[in-house]
Parts: C-alpha cells; structure tokens; sequence
C-alpha cells in the first residue's frame, strides 16, 4: 500500500457509454468467481473483477492496457457462474474492442486477426480459412508474416494434405452489397462505435 | 390440608425384574406409615390410572406418590385434579434401567427414593396463589413514543388492553419522524415512514393515554401492581397504575467527535442522522456555504465495528448510507456516491436493495479511511482500498457522511453517574458508580426504579439492557419489564416493528398471569410463591442482594420486603437465607433436609457410602434422565435430588448430611460466566460461591473439602453421567467413610 | 423432422470431417436439412477484437432472417462456435424488444426484417431429444464395444444458456457415446476450454490448455477423444506436434467427431461416410480393432 | 387425541419448530386455546438437528426443555405430531383447517420401554441424520423426543417385523391397523410457522456435492458434530471415516446469486464460524478456511467474529470459490477461486469442505389455500390486507433462532388481535 491513487469516476462513466455491456460491471459484488472460472486468469496481469474495480478506480491507461481484455477464450464460464448475472465475457469483449479503437494494440495479432476477419466478412461475407491466418501473419509486416507463415506451415500442409483446406478460394456470398450495408448501419449504431 | 397418602409402584418396564417389589411394600406401609401402597404391572394404562381413580374417590386419597417412570415420559396420565398432590418417584431411568436386578444396592437405590419421595410429599401444601390486596392493573406502560414504542403500543392497544404511552419528546415519532425514506419488506425501493400516519391511529386511539414531553418519574412495585409516577413538561405530576412495561426508548448516534474523521472540524463532514434531517427538510446542500451536492462519500462503520469506539455492528448503517445514496441520486442524476465500507451487511431480503444500489451506480470501496481533509473549499479522503490493495485519494467531494452507530438511548456528554445498589464494587461512598457501557448497569434514567438493585435494568455488554438467551429474547433481569428495538440492540425498521409487538405481548401475558397468581417464564403457570417468617429474620440482607430479578426491597433496617409478582420463583433466595425463613407450598429448605434425612446411612462396616446429588431440574436431572433411557450404568450409592435451581441450594442441607453421615455431596447445575445456561441467570453460579464458603463448616465437622463438589453439566451431556458420578465416588472411596455415621 | 443447416466457414475447411460425416449419419436417422439460403459468416472466434456487439448480432440477424423468411423450421448448427453465436443473438434479441428493433433497423438496410420466431439447436441437442437414444440404438449395427472414450463437450456446444445440459456437468454426449457401445470415461476437464477463441494470437496459452485436456484425459484411460465443435478438434488434434515439442510429451490420440463415431457404428463407409481419412491423427486402427475387423 | 374440539376463538399454530412452539406457548400463557400442528412425530423441528446455538454455543436442547415443560404444564395447548394441514378455508375469525394425520403404529400406551426396537430387526435410513446412517425401523425418533414416544414405520407395517415388534410390546401399544385420519378444526387465527428447508446443494453442480463425498451441507455438519449424530459426534470424513485436518467452508453456497437464491440467508456466516469452533474443539491442530464475501455478523454477534479472527488456524479469505474439484485417489478436493483482497488465484486442497447452503422457505401447501401474499421468494409478507393468517420465523426471512422467537412472539399477538376483533 504504498502510492496514492486518486479515484475518478470519469472513465467508468466513459466505458458505461462507449463499452459493449459496460454499464453491467455496476452489479459487481467483488466475489471473485469470474476470475476463479477463467481458464487464462493465470495468464492475466488483471482478471475481470480487478478490471471492474480499476475501473471503478478510474484507472484508465492500467485497464485498456491490461493484457486480459484481449486474453478471453469466449468459454462463457463466467457469465454462467457470476451470482449478480454480469456478461463478463462481453465486457471483456468490449473493452478488447474499445482499446484497439483507442489504437492500444497490446495483442498486435489479436488485434489484426480481428480487423482482417472483419475485411474479409466485409469482402466477402464468409471466412477463408487459408487466407486469413496469411493475411493476419503479414499485417504485422513482410518479415513477420514469412516467419509465422514458416511456423505455421507444416499444420496447413498436413491440413491440406487430409483435405481439410478448400482449395478454391471463398466466393463472395450473392448478398453481400445488402450485408454490407448493414454492417455499415451496425457499426455507424453500435455502441462499440465502427469497426476498427 | 388433612392428608391421606397412597403409594402406587409400577412394576412394569423391568421394574417388577430388577426389584422384590413386597419388601417396598412393607417399607411404605411399616415404616412409613403409608395407609396405603398397591403395586400393577401397567400403572400408566388406562386400568392402572383407574385403579389410583378409584382410591381417590373411595378411599379419598389426596396424595399420590407414583414409583413409576421418569415424569418427562408420560406426563399426562397422572393428573387427579387441582386438589391432589401427585409426587413422581423415579424406579425406572434411575433403578431399573441403569442398575444390576435383584441386587441389595439397586433394592436399597429403590427404596430410599421411596422414602424420599414420601418425605417429600409430607411437606408439600397445594399451593395458594398470590392475592394483593390492592387490585391488579392489566394496563401496559410503554415508555418511549418512537417507531417501537408507538407500535407496542398499538398493537397493545388493538389486543383489548389499555396503554400509558410516555415520550419525553414534546411529540411522538422519535427518529421516525425525522426520516425522509425508509428501507423495508420488499426492499426494491424506499417506502414512506408513514410516522404522520402512525402517530394519528396512536393519538386517535381512545384506548391509548398519550403522555409527551413527559418522563417516569418513579416506578414502585411490581408486575400488575406497577404505581407510575410521571412528570410533565409543566412539572406537574400525574400517578398511572400498570400491569406490566415495554421499555422502547430508543437510541442516540455515537458521538462523531470522538472520531478522527473531520467531523467539527469541516462542516461538509456530517453524521448520517445530519443527512437524514438535512433530507427531510428538503434539498441536501452543503453545509459550509449552502452549495449544490454533486460528489458524497459515505464512510460505514464510523465507530462502529471498532475497538477503539463501539465493537458491535450497528447493523442499519449499510442500508441507511444506500437509503441516502439514493436521496441524492433524485436530487442530482448526475451525482456521484462513494460508500466506503468494511463488509456489506444487509442480510435476508434487503440483498435486493443492496442491488439496486449498485444498479444505480454508486461506487462501492470496500476498505478504510484514514483521513479526511479539505484542499480548495473541498473535502477529500484518503482510504487503504483492500481490493485494489492501495492507497487511495477521492477528491472533491461536496459532503462526507459518517456512517455513525448506535448507542442504546441517550448517551450524556459525561459518562453519568447512579446510585448503585448498596455494596455494590466501585461504589463511591455516597453509593454513586459510574456507569460505563460494561458497568452491568442501564446509563439512561428511563424507569427510575424504586428497586433495591438499582433504578435501571441491568444491562448486558455494551449498555444494552437485552436478553442473553437465544431461546428466550424478552427474558430481562427485572420481572415485568420487556425492552423493545434498538435500545436492546441495534436493529433495522422492520424489525424493530416485530420486536415491538413480540414485548407488548409478553407484557400482556406478564399482567394476565400476574393477576391470576402466576409465575411468567421460566416457571410459568406455577403457583407457588416464597412465603418468609419475618420473626427469625436477622437483617443479613443476602436475599435482598442475590434475588436475580431484584424482587425484594429493604426497608431501612435492613429487613426484606417481598414483591411477589417480581418473583421468578427460583427459590435463590431460599437458598441464600441463613435462618431458613424462606420458603414455598411445595418446595423448602426444611423439605429438602427431610429428604436427605430419609436416606438411609448405612454402617460403616457395610462398606455401602451414600451420596446426595443436588441436580438442576431443567438441564441436569432429564440429562441423569436420558443416561438412564441410554440404559447407561452408575453407582449405586448416589441419590438424586431435584432443585428448582440449584441458586436455592442452602448450606444447612449440606451440613446436616455431613452431619448424619452421608459422605458426599455433588452438585450438578448449568454452565455459568459470560454464556451462562441458568435459566436464573446467577442460579448456578450463586451456589458454587456458597460452596467456596462451605469449607468453614467442613473445618468445623473436621471434614475434607473433597467432600463437596460442583461439576456443570448440560443437558445433552448425559453419556458423562456415569463418568461425573463415578469418578465423584472414586474421591470419596480415597477420603474415607464418613466418620459421623451412626452418630 | 426438417430443420435448417447452419455449417458455417469452417465445415467447409477444417472441420470437413464433421460435415461430411454429419450428413449420411442424420439422415440414416430420419432427419432432413435444409440449407440456409446464402448465409453468412457468425462472427465467431476474436471477432470482437474488430467490431462492436451490434455488428455481430447483425451478422447473426441475418441468417435467422433468412431462414425465418424460408420454412421456419429449428435451426441446427453443428459448429459450436455458430451455435453460440446464433443462440445468444437470438436469445438476447427475443428477450429484448428494443434490441429487436435496433437489429431490424439494420437488416432493414438489406431489404430484411427478424421477427425472433425460430429456435437454434445444437446438433447434440437434436440427436438426444428429437432423436432419442433409443433411435440412435435401433441403428447401430457395429457396437464400438467398451472403446473407452473422453466425450469433450467443450465450453460454447452448452454454455452459457444450458438448453437440453447442465452447463457445468453435462452428461448428454456421454450417454450418446453409451447408445453407440463406447465406454464414456469419467473426464473432469469435459467442460475445461481449450483456447480455440485464441488458438492462433495465444498459441503458447492454447499448448497449456490443450495439454491439460489430453492429459486428463489419457489418466482416465481414454483411446480416443470425441468432440463436437471443429474449433475444438482442430486445436486438440494439430496442436499435439508441438506440444510434444514443447513439453518433451508423446501425445497422438486420435480427435473425432460425434458423428464420426455415429458413422462406424452405423456401420457407414469409414471412408465416404465416417471421413476418416481426413483426420490427421488416424483413428482407423482404433476403431477397427473395436468394431472388430 | 384426534377429538379435540375448537372454536373460532382458538389459534391454530401450522409447525411445531422453535417459531411455532413460541408462538403457541406465548399465546396460551396469555390465556387463549391453541392448536399445535407438526409433520414430523416430534416437537421441536430444525433446532433439535443443531448441536449448540451460536455465539453461546449452548444445546437447543436446553431451552426446548423449558418449552416441553411449559407446555406439558399447560392445559391449553393441544398438539398433533405426524400431522399436516392439507386445507384452510374460511377468513379471519372463522378458519376450518383440514388435518391429515399420519399413523404412528404406536398408540398412547407406549412407555417409550424400547422392547419393539429390541425385536425388531429391519433398518431404515436414519432421517433424523439425514441418512447418513441407519436405525431400526421401530424407533425414537430422537433421544429427546417430546412427546417421548415410538414410530413404527410404514415399510414393516404388515410384514413379520412389523408383527414381530408387536409381539414384543407388552402393552398393547403398537396397532398396526392404525390408519391415516383427517379431520377438521375450527380456529379464528392461524399462525403459519413451518420453517424452512436447506437450499438443494446438488443443484450448484460446479461445487460436486452429491458427487464427492466430502462435500458436504452446513446441516449435516451439525449433525456429524452431535453427541447424537451418525458419528456419536467426531467430526470424519464421509468418504473413509478419517479424521479431518485440513477443512473448508464455502459462503453463500447458492445465497446472494441470482442463478439461485437471490437473497442473503442471514445465518451462514455464523453458522460457518459456529462450525469452526467444533472443529477446533475436536481437533487442536486442524486448520479452517472460510471462504466468504462480506461476513454478516449484526450487531452483538461481531463479538463472535471477533472472537474467531483470534484464533490463528481459522483464516478468512475473501473469495467465492468458483470450482471445486476431486481428487481421484486421496477423495481430497481442490478448491479454485480467487482472493479479491490480494488477487492472487486460489488453488487449496482440503479434506473436508462444507457448504454454507442458504434457507429455502415453506409455502402454504394447502388445498383450499387462505388468501396469503408472497415475496417473489416465496417469504410471506404478512400483508396486513389479509389479517387472519400470520407466518411466523423463517417463513417471513432467513433468520437466526432469536429472531424466530422474537418472530413468533409478535405474531402471537397478531393472532390475538385477529380473534379479539370478532
């Protein structure tokens, strides 16, 4: 217990507004149960109910640099066990998704995996499975991208080889101008704000 | 009463197996004198009842002695009408079933009960109740007119009974009516304390007589016979009679200034009693400069839950800071609350609106503050935060509410001063004592007692005159006098509405039983009443010291003046006199002696020692009971004796066994000091003080002290019986016979 | 019992497997699908990472509208990942008005409108309480004798709604095990995640988790592991390699899906219908020995 | 004793627990006729499964004594055991209570001599304990029974045993013709006092019990830690009978989570404390972890709280245990959470673990049902709109005995009130 924080309530009224499911952090009763569920936790520099409090706390850099809001593995175990009935997930989704909008990229992979499924649903209204760990490999640059594509060869080819590759690259579904246009409307009336 | 006794054995149950059932016969016949004894294999079934039936009307029986099972088992079937006295000799539990048949100590075991049993009920009168001469109120005094005593008084009133309402105030309402909001069933929002509405159906009752501005002067005599002295605002003074009283006067904040929180020193610092007044009134603002409130904190547990201040739980304080979060919240959307806190505290249902806090943002802490300043016109506190593990600054803050406990009724600016009952440790020599919150004594003139042991009731820790059982929570130590809501403890709204009607019922069971000549609990419905032969009395004062429920004054030369319907009808007194002048129809220190007398003391050379076991009749004796139901075993040459309590133990019992013979004494009663289990309060423990005082009458007889023991026994420790006893007989084998036999 | 097919992208690639073997094993059992007219991608995985909830909703929103608009019928979706997704955009969405008429403004934009009709199943869902296992009984012919399996059930085929299993200790895909012959064996981690939300940013968390799985469920003597979402049985089955690279471990047991085992026991062909031979770690040797061959 | 005859000036008193015990004492103390109903074929309810009230840690048994013989010494209380209320109609002042009396197979002329145990040699599972062992199946119900009586039960009623048990009394006092009776009352008020069940600890599935079996519900715990209990009162593992040195217990094992109680339980905190003082009576070296989220110790009760802080092998750590998980071999179970004071993930591995399981009230089963009002948990709220029918204790919110007792005094009164104003 050593230095002072000062306590601002600024920016939990800033991720009530802008935060996916954020107003629901209110509810927390400090149990506890959503960190003791999480597969990760161990792995998290803050688990979701120290987050909540930070927030409270107002200690904004600490909680969108936080490395746990990018670590969730959308397991649901802690909305199915949190007592007050929290999304935690989502909340934690939210502030993933608000930290990168605010350009913090703690999890540069997950960030660009993120933006490149979102280009490529936007493109073509589906996933290709070979394109986009390619595409997200070399968003972080040319050198990156070879390595992990090295690193990550031998799985695709052993994939491929076993016939669990479609060859031919996803064709854009028939809809796909009348989906964008939602996902326009989606992002311009999210409370998340556009996509990243 | 000119009696004619019948001695009934039941030979059913193994007794018929484990005893020569004809030799007892001749025992009750021969040497007691008994005109007559009959023996049936069933005695509790419908022709063994009727047998005693017919003896009754044909032979006009009025004394029964039944040597049969335990009373506790079947106790419904020997009952022959007001106008008999039935006595129970136990030769089931503690004969057949926990000794060797047809043996001549369990024969011997038998027949000494029996000839107890017969000593017994030789001294045993029908009881005549207690009759005053002056005729019994049914009136119930409630002292105090906030939300406990206006309901008590109420609910008394809607119950057919006439109520003396007292409020020192110049109106009723108390705190009720200077709150805005209140927190209660179903606890989704703040309800209206509805005080206009409550003290209307109060004053509006024709059946309720409303004294404000007003307090008890004095309070003489007792249960339904309560003179009330009371003094109005104008100074005059008016005489009420009642039956029994409901104390409900209530609670005053903890002094805030003893914290080191800024309060006095800041004036935006107040007490949650300052916001609820500031609320009530109208707009909350600061009091420094009237500004508008946009950031509170509310700092829980100020001095409660704190050594240092009041250890307890106040347990209002969380929802109340919630209630005031949300004041705010009405009054600004746009407001912040902060609500420091140690733990949560709001249990059962008012979980729900602890939720709604939460839902409607305030910021819960939980931690500690540890000081509170001011920077720039505006306060800030520094707190230890436990979940974030730092410390922490929340600033710019319009208002700090302490969240201040409760301290039962009105606590003085310095600590007061009664007069404490004579002899009293810390005394002054006027008699004056001060009255601490442990000090065992009430702090507020409230009643006014002409009581000998002093004008309040005596209190538990902490300056609260509540019950310390569980079982019984209207139990106090002055007959009569029931407490109601937060000045027996700290309690929330909707309790303090149950409470209040839970002691106007006691109240009104204490007038009804009283005006019949009634004990009220423990002895409920006993008839009995101790009776004292003011010829031999020596003025020594120990029954007026030792009463547990102060049912006896002094006049001022030191003689007792019994108040009947105070008594309890332990018999401590009875034990406590020294010249044996007190005692009951059915139970007396000439009684007792009788039946120790009527043990029959072997020789010597017999080898045969014989102990008398003086055992508490609420817990002790059904525990030797159940030992006997366990078909546990012991040894033979201990006899049981029942006691009211074992408070009305007399040394002469013990001299006088000594005396003839017996080699030992046990004394088996309830746990005592802080969690005491007597169901007298002191009972148990009085006699283990007398017993430190028997050593001198050993000395005298030359006797061992070993002789002489008190062991606590609780009522589910029967499987320790045997053990108790047994090793008790080890000790007296090691001392040796008792050098007075045969004398 | 027709219901609507939602596969998703990866039944198509990855999960090829579940697919392929999905179609022939439920339509021995009487059930037909139809597959949702040009349906799009559920947004599952850390899509979150690149678009606000409304978004992914919408991507939702509008294969219910579709298939809402078509013949209504349930929806099953055998992936998991599209399960949970759909299930909670239709939960949330039924449950809440506001959030409908939000949702409906954006389909609106594409000439679609959800009225919140339909129900979305999980493939486990339909084959125990539409099927029944007595159903699935009549039609095994080849009993996979006592092969002792871990049933993983995965985090996102039962949380967080609990339809038709306990979120916490489910039990249905073991007794569906039991209904083809196998010995379900008792598996603590059934309902432990294993990553597959992040198995590519997180690799080296997803090794950990992965482990502890095959761990638990080697200690209770399982041969085999089955599962029933492709995001799962990929990360299970192609992260072995490396975690015994990492870990100096030897793990090689075999991952396959529900509907694998259906096959065989089915007496299907192992290879057109039970797709075997697209796993990378093969199960054939297994199987066989169990079935008898 | 089925003859009894009422009127509209009785008060009918439904649960023969502390509460409604209080309650019809306090009532007939003040003069008025009362009817005591109970379901079980002893008075005394819950209270008499504890082995020591808290903070005083003294026997129930102690004071329900008083309440026997308070009750033993007043004519104006009658009482049914093994009966249930199956209708109330009518309205305030004027009820007709419908009674269902089970048989007992034993009849007045019992003397309680224990020769029908004797004979008989079939078992049951032993309810009192819930079932955790077993006992003849001609038996007392418990040693401190009131009335002190046998029950034979139904499953040796005519067979052998049941004839063989007959035979052995000696005073005709076992008939196993008895049959079930109904009859009705008449009563002006009726105080509804039946208590509460524990809330089902197999339903919190991620906590195992049920499936481990040293997991197990505060309840049980007190009876482990009787005199009387399955293991004549050492505390042992379920699993192996072994000592237990290393034990834990969970908070709000389904209170304050809206996934399944809602609401606080009031009494789990102490109870849990309670507990602690039991194990560390029996056993000097054993640690006790207590896993809560506030700890609720109202008013004087702190002091209890205190007073287990001091004791250095009991630790409170601030954390809602999320899993709790078994080993296979050493039936030891690992509890995960995490403590919220320091962060740090816990992963603790005990012998024993003991759910603090919360209060689940009983409703008016009744066909006709009075008009009654709930709370959305099913707590009656005693809205004074339908005066006439009063819940009295853990029906109206989780509470500790003094609050019962307290409880059922005021409702006494109610009742009074209801009769006094016709």
């Amino acid at each position: 217990m050593e230095k002072t924080a000062g306590y601002d309530p600024s920016f939990a009224q800033e991720v009530f507004e802008n935060v996916d499911a954020g107003e629901e952090i209110r509810m927390c009763m400090n149990c506890g149960v959503c960190a003791g569920s999480c597969p990760l936790s161990l792995r998290m520099d803050y688990p979701p109910r120290q987050i909540f409090q930070m927030i409270r706390a107002g200690k904004r850099d600490a909680v969108l640099n936080a490395n746990s809001i990018m670590l969730c593995t959308s397991c649901y175990t802690c909305i199915v066990r949190c007592p007050r009935s929290i999304p935690v997930m989502d909340v934690m989704h939210g502030l993933a998704h608000y930290a990168i909008r605010q350009g913090i990229l703690t999890r540069r992979d997950t960030a660009s995996f993120g933006r490149e499924f979102w280009k490529q649903v936007y493109k073509l209204g589906r996933i290709d499975e070979k394109d986009l760990p390619r595409r997200v490999f070399f968003s972080a640059g040319i050198v990156e991208g070879i390595k992990n594509t090295i690193k990550y060869m031998d799985m695709g080819l052993k994939l491929l080889l076993h016939r669990r590759m479609k060859l031919l690259p996803e064709r854009k579904i028939k809809g796909i101008q009348s989906l964008r246009k939602m996902l326009d409307k989606a992002a311009e009336m999210g409370k998340g704000g556009a996509r990243a | 009463m000119d009696k004619k006794t019948a001695v009934y054995i039941c030979t059913g149950c193994g007794i018929g197996e484990a005893l020569d059932i004809d030799p007892i016969k001749e025992l009750a016949t021969d040497d007691l004198g008994v005109p007559l004894c009959k023996d049936h294999p069933f005695l509790c079934g419908p022709e063994g009842v009727e047998r005693i039936k017919q003896d009754v009307e044909a032979e006009g029986v009025n004394c029964i002695v039944i040597c049969a099972c335990s009373h506790r088992v079947n106790y419904d079937v020997f009952d022959f009408g007001p106008d008999k006295i039935v006595e129970r000799v136990n030769f089931r539990e503690q004969v057949a079933w926990s000794h060797p048949p047809k043996e001549e100590d369990t024969q011997m075991l038998a027949e000494d009960n029996l000839r107890m049993g017969c000593a017994k009920i030789e001294e045993t009168e029908l009881p005549e109740p207690f009759k005053a001469e002056e005729e019994y109120s049914k009136d119930i005094l409630v002292v105090g007119g906030g939300l406990a005593g206006m309901t008590a008084a109420l609910e008394t009133a809607r119950a057919g009974y006439r109520v003396i309402l007292v409020e020192k105030e110049s109106q009723l309402g108390g705190f009720l009516g200077k709150m805005k909001k209140t927190v209660t069933f179903p606890y989704k929002e703040l309800s209206d304390p509805g005080a206009e509405e409550l003290i209307r159906s109060v004053t509006e009752n024709e059946k309720i007589k409303v004294y404000t501005g007003s307090s008890v002067e004095k309070l003489r005599g007792g249960p339904g016979l309560f003179s009330v002295e009371i003094k109005s605002a104008d100074g005059n003074t008016v005489t009420e009679r009642a039956g029994a009283v409901v104390q409900a006067t209530g609670w005053v904040p903890y002094d805030a200034g003893k914290l080191d929180l800024g309060y006095g020193k800041f004036k935006d610092v107040i007490t949650n009693v300052e916001m609820e007044e500031m609320a009530a009134a109208g707009k909350i603002t600061r009091p420094s400069d009237g500004g508008d409130v946009k950031n509170v904190l509310f700092i829980q547990c100020a001095g409660s839950r704190d050594a240092d201040h009041l250890p307890y739980c106040s347990s209002v304080c969380c929802l109340v800071s919630m209630k005031q979060a949300t004041y705010v919240k009405e009054q600004n959307a746009e407001a912040v609350n902060y609500i420091l806190y140690k733990d949560v505290r709001t249990v059962g249902q008012s979980e729900d609106f602890y939720r709604k806090a939460q839902m409607d943002g305030n910021i819960f802490i939980r931690g500690s503050a540890t000081s509170v300043g001011e920077a720039d016109g505006k306060l800030f506190v520094e707190a230890d935060d436990e979940l974030l593990g730092e410390k922490i600054k929340v600033e710019d803050l319009d208002l700090v509410v302490l969240a201040v406990g409760m301290v039962p009724a009105s606590s003085p600016d310095e600590i007061p001063r009664i007069q404490a009952p004579p002899d009293t440790e810390g005394a002054d020599e006027d008699g004056m004592i001060e009255v601490t919150p442990d000090s065992g004594f009430f702090a507020t003139p409230a009643l006014n007692l002409e009581y000998r042991q002093g004008p309040e009731l005596p209190t538990l820790k902490y300056g609260f005159p509540d019950s310390h059982f569980i079982c019984f929570p209207y139990e106090t130590r002055r007959t009569g006098i029931y407490t109601a809501g937060c000045v027996r403890r700290p309690m929330e709204t909707a309790k303090v509405m149950d409470d209040a009607v839970g002691a106007a019922m006691k109240a009104i069971q204490c007038a009804e039983a009283t005006a019949v000549g009634m004990a009220v609990h423990p002895r409920a419905g006993d008839l009995t009443y101790p009776e004292f032969n003011m010829k031999r009395c020596t003025q020594c004062k120990r029954c007026t010291e030792e009463c547990p429920f102060g049912a006896i004054n002094e006049d001022k030369d030191g003689n007792p003046l019994p108040n009947p319907t105070r008594c309890r009808r332990c018999g401590v007194c009875m034990g406590a006199c020294p010249e044996r002048i007190i005692s009951f129809k059915n139970y007396s220190v000439g009684m007792i002696g009788n039946m120790i007398k009527a043990v029959n003391v072997p020789e010597e050379d017999e080898e045969k020692p014989r102990v008398i076991v003086l055992a508490c009749e609420n817990d002790a004796y059904p525990a030797v009971d159940m030992a006997g139901i366990k078909r546990l075993s012991w040894s033979p040459y201990v006899r049981f004796i029942p006691m009211r309590c074992l408070g009305s133990l007399n040394l002469v019992w013990i001299a006088d066994a000594l005396a003839r013979g017996i080699d030992g004494i046990l004394l088996l009663g309830c746990r005592h000091g802080d969690d005491y289990q007597c169901h007298f309060i002191k009972g148990s423990e009085l006699a283990e003080t007398r017993l430190s005082k028997v050593s001198e009458t050993l000395d005298r007889l030359a006797l061992e002290s070993d002789r002489v023991k008190f062991v606590e026994v609780g009522i589910t420790d029967y499987d320790k019986i045997p053990k108790i006893i047994d090793d008790f007989m080890e000790v007296i084998e090691d001392v040796g016979p008792n050098p007075y036999k045969g004398w | 019992m027709k219901y609507f097919l939602y596969w998703g992208c990866s039944l198509e690639g990855t999960g090829a497997n579940f697919l392929v073997s999905l179609k022939p094993v439920c339509e021995a059992l009487g059930m037909e699908f139809e597959e949702i007219k040009d349906w799009n991608c559920c947004g599952a995985s850390v899509s979150y990472a690149g678009a606000n909830d409304l978004s992914i909703k919408v991507l939702n929103a509008r294969n219910l509208a579709l298939a809402e608009a078509g013949a209504g019928y349930d929806i099953v979706a055998p992936c998991s990942s599209c399960y949970v997704q759909m299930i909670k955009v239709n939960h949330e969405i039924q449950e809440d008005p506001e959030l409908l008429a939000r949702v409906n403004e954006c389909l609106g934009e594409g000439g679609l409108h959800y009225n919140g009709s339909l129900r979305v199943r999980h493939i486990q869902d339909v084959l125990y309480n539409d099927v029944g296992l007595d159903g699935i009984r009549k039609r095994v012919v080849k009993s996979l004798n006592g092969l002792k399996v871990a049933g993983y059930v995965g985090c996102q085929s039962v949380r967080p709604y609990g339809e038709y299993d306990s979120v916490n200790k489910p039990v249905v895909q073991d007794r569906l095990l039991a209904a083809l012959g196998a010995d379900p064996v008792p598996f603590p981690s059934k309902i432990r995640c294993c990553g597959s939300g992040i198995f590519l940013p997180e690799i080296d968390y997803c090794l950990e988790l992965v482990k502890n799985i095959l761990e638990d469920a080697l200690r209770h003597g399982a041969r085999l592991i089955s599962t029933v979402c492709p995001m799962c049985a990929m990360n299970l089955e192609m992260y072995q390699e490396r975690i015994n690279e990492k870990y100096g471990t030897n793990f090689d047991v075999p991952i396959v899906y529900l509907t694998q085992l259906m096959a065989v026991s089915f007496g299907m062909d192992l290879k057109k219908d039970a797709a075997l031979q697209y796993n990378v770690i093969p199960p054939e040797e297994i199987l066989q020995s169990a079935i008898g061959h | 004793m089925a003859d009894v005859e009422t009127t509209n000036q009785s008060i009918l008193v439904v649960g023969g627990g502390i509460s409604g015990i209080t309650a019809a004492l306090e009532a007939a103390e003040a003069g008025y006729d009362v009817v005591l109903v109970e379901k079980n074929p002893y008075l005394g309810g819950r209270v008499t499964q504890l082995y020591q009230y808290f903070p005083k840690l003294c026997p129930p048994n102690c004071g329900l004594e008083i309440n026997f013989r308070r009750m033993r010494a007043n004519p104006r209380i009658r009482f049914f055991t093994m009966a249930e209320v199956v209708g109330i109609s009518g309205q305030e002042g004027d009820y007709t209570a419908t009674i269902r009396l089970a048989p007992r197979y034993v009849n007045e002329k019992c003397t309680c001599c224990g020769k029908c145990a004797e004979a008989c040699e079939a078992e049951i599972d032993n309810p009192f304990n819930f079932g955790m062992d077993k006992i003849k199946a001609a038996y007392l119900p418990q040693e401190f029974a009131f009335p002190m009586r046998y029950v034979l039960d139904p499953s040796i009623v005519g067979t052998d045993e049941g004839k063989k048990c007959r035979d052995a009394c000696e005073y005709d006092a076992i008939d196993l013709e008895m049959e079930e009776k109904t009859f009705e009352l008449k009563a002006g008020a009726v105080i509804w006092a039946a208590g509460w069940n524990p809330y089902d600890a197999a339903s919190i599935d991620y906590y195992g019990f049920g499936e481990y079996p040293n997991v197990i519900t505060n309840i049980m715990m007190e009876r482990l830690a009787s005199p009387n209990g399955p293991t004549g009162g050492k505390i042992l593992r379920p699993s192996d009978g072994k000592e237990v040195k290393n034990v834990a217990f969970v908070q709000c094992a389904g209170s304050r989570d809206e996934n399944h109680l809602p609401y606080c339980s009031g009494i789990c905190c102490l109870a849990s404390m309670k507990h602690a003082t039991y194990l560390r009576e029996q056993y000097p070296d054993c640690d006790v972890t207590i896993f809560f989220i506030d700890i609720r110790a109202l008013d004087r009760l702190e002091d209890f709280y205190t007073r287990i802080q001091e004791d250095e092998k009991v630790t409170f750590i601030k954390s809602k245990i999320a899993t709790i998980t078994e080993d296979e071999e050493t039936n030891n179970l690992l509890l995960e959470g995490e403590n919220t004071n320091t962060g740090e993930q816990i992963r603790m591995t005990f012998d024993l673990v003991v759910l603090a399981t919360g209060m689940v009230p009983n409703r008016i089963n009744a066909d006709p049902s009075p008009d009654v009002s709930y709370d959305e948990y099913g707590f009656l709220t005693n809205d004074p709109e339908k005066a006439g029918i009063y819940g009295a204790g853990c029906v109206r919110r989780p509470t500790d005995v003094a609050s019962c007792v307290q409880d059922a005094t005021a409702a006494a009164l109610k009742a009074i009130q209801s009769i006094v104003r016709r």
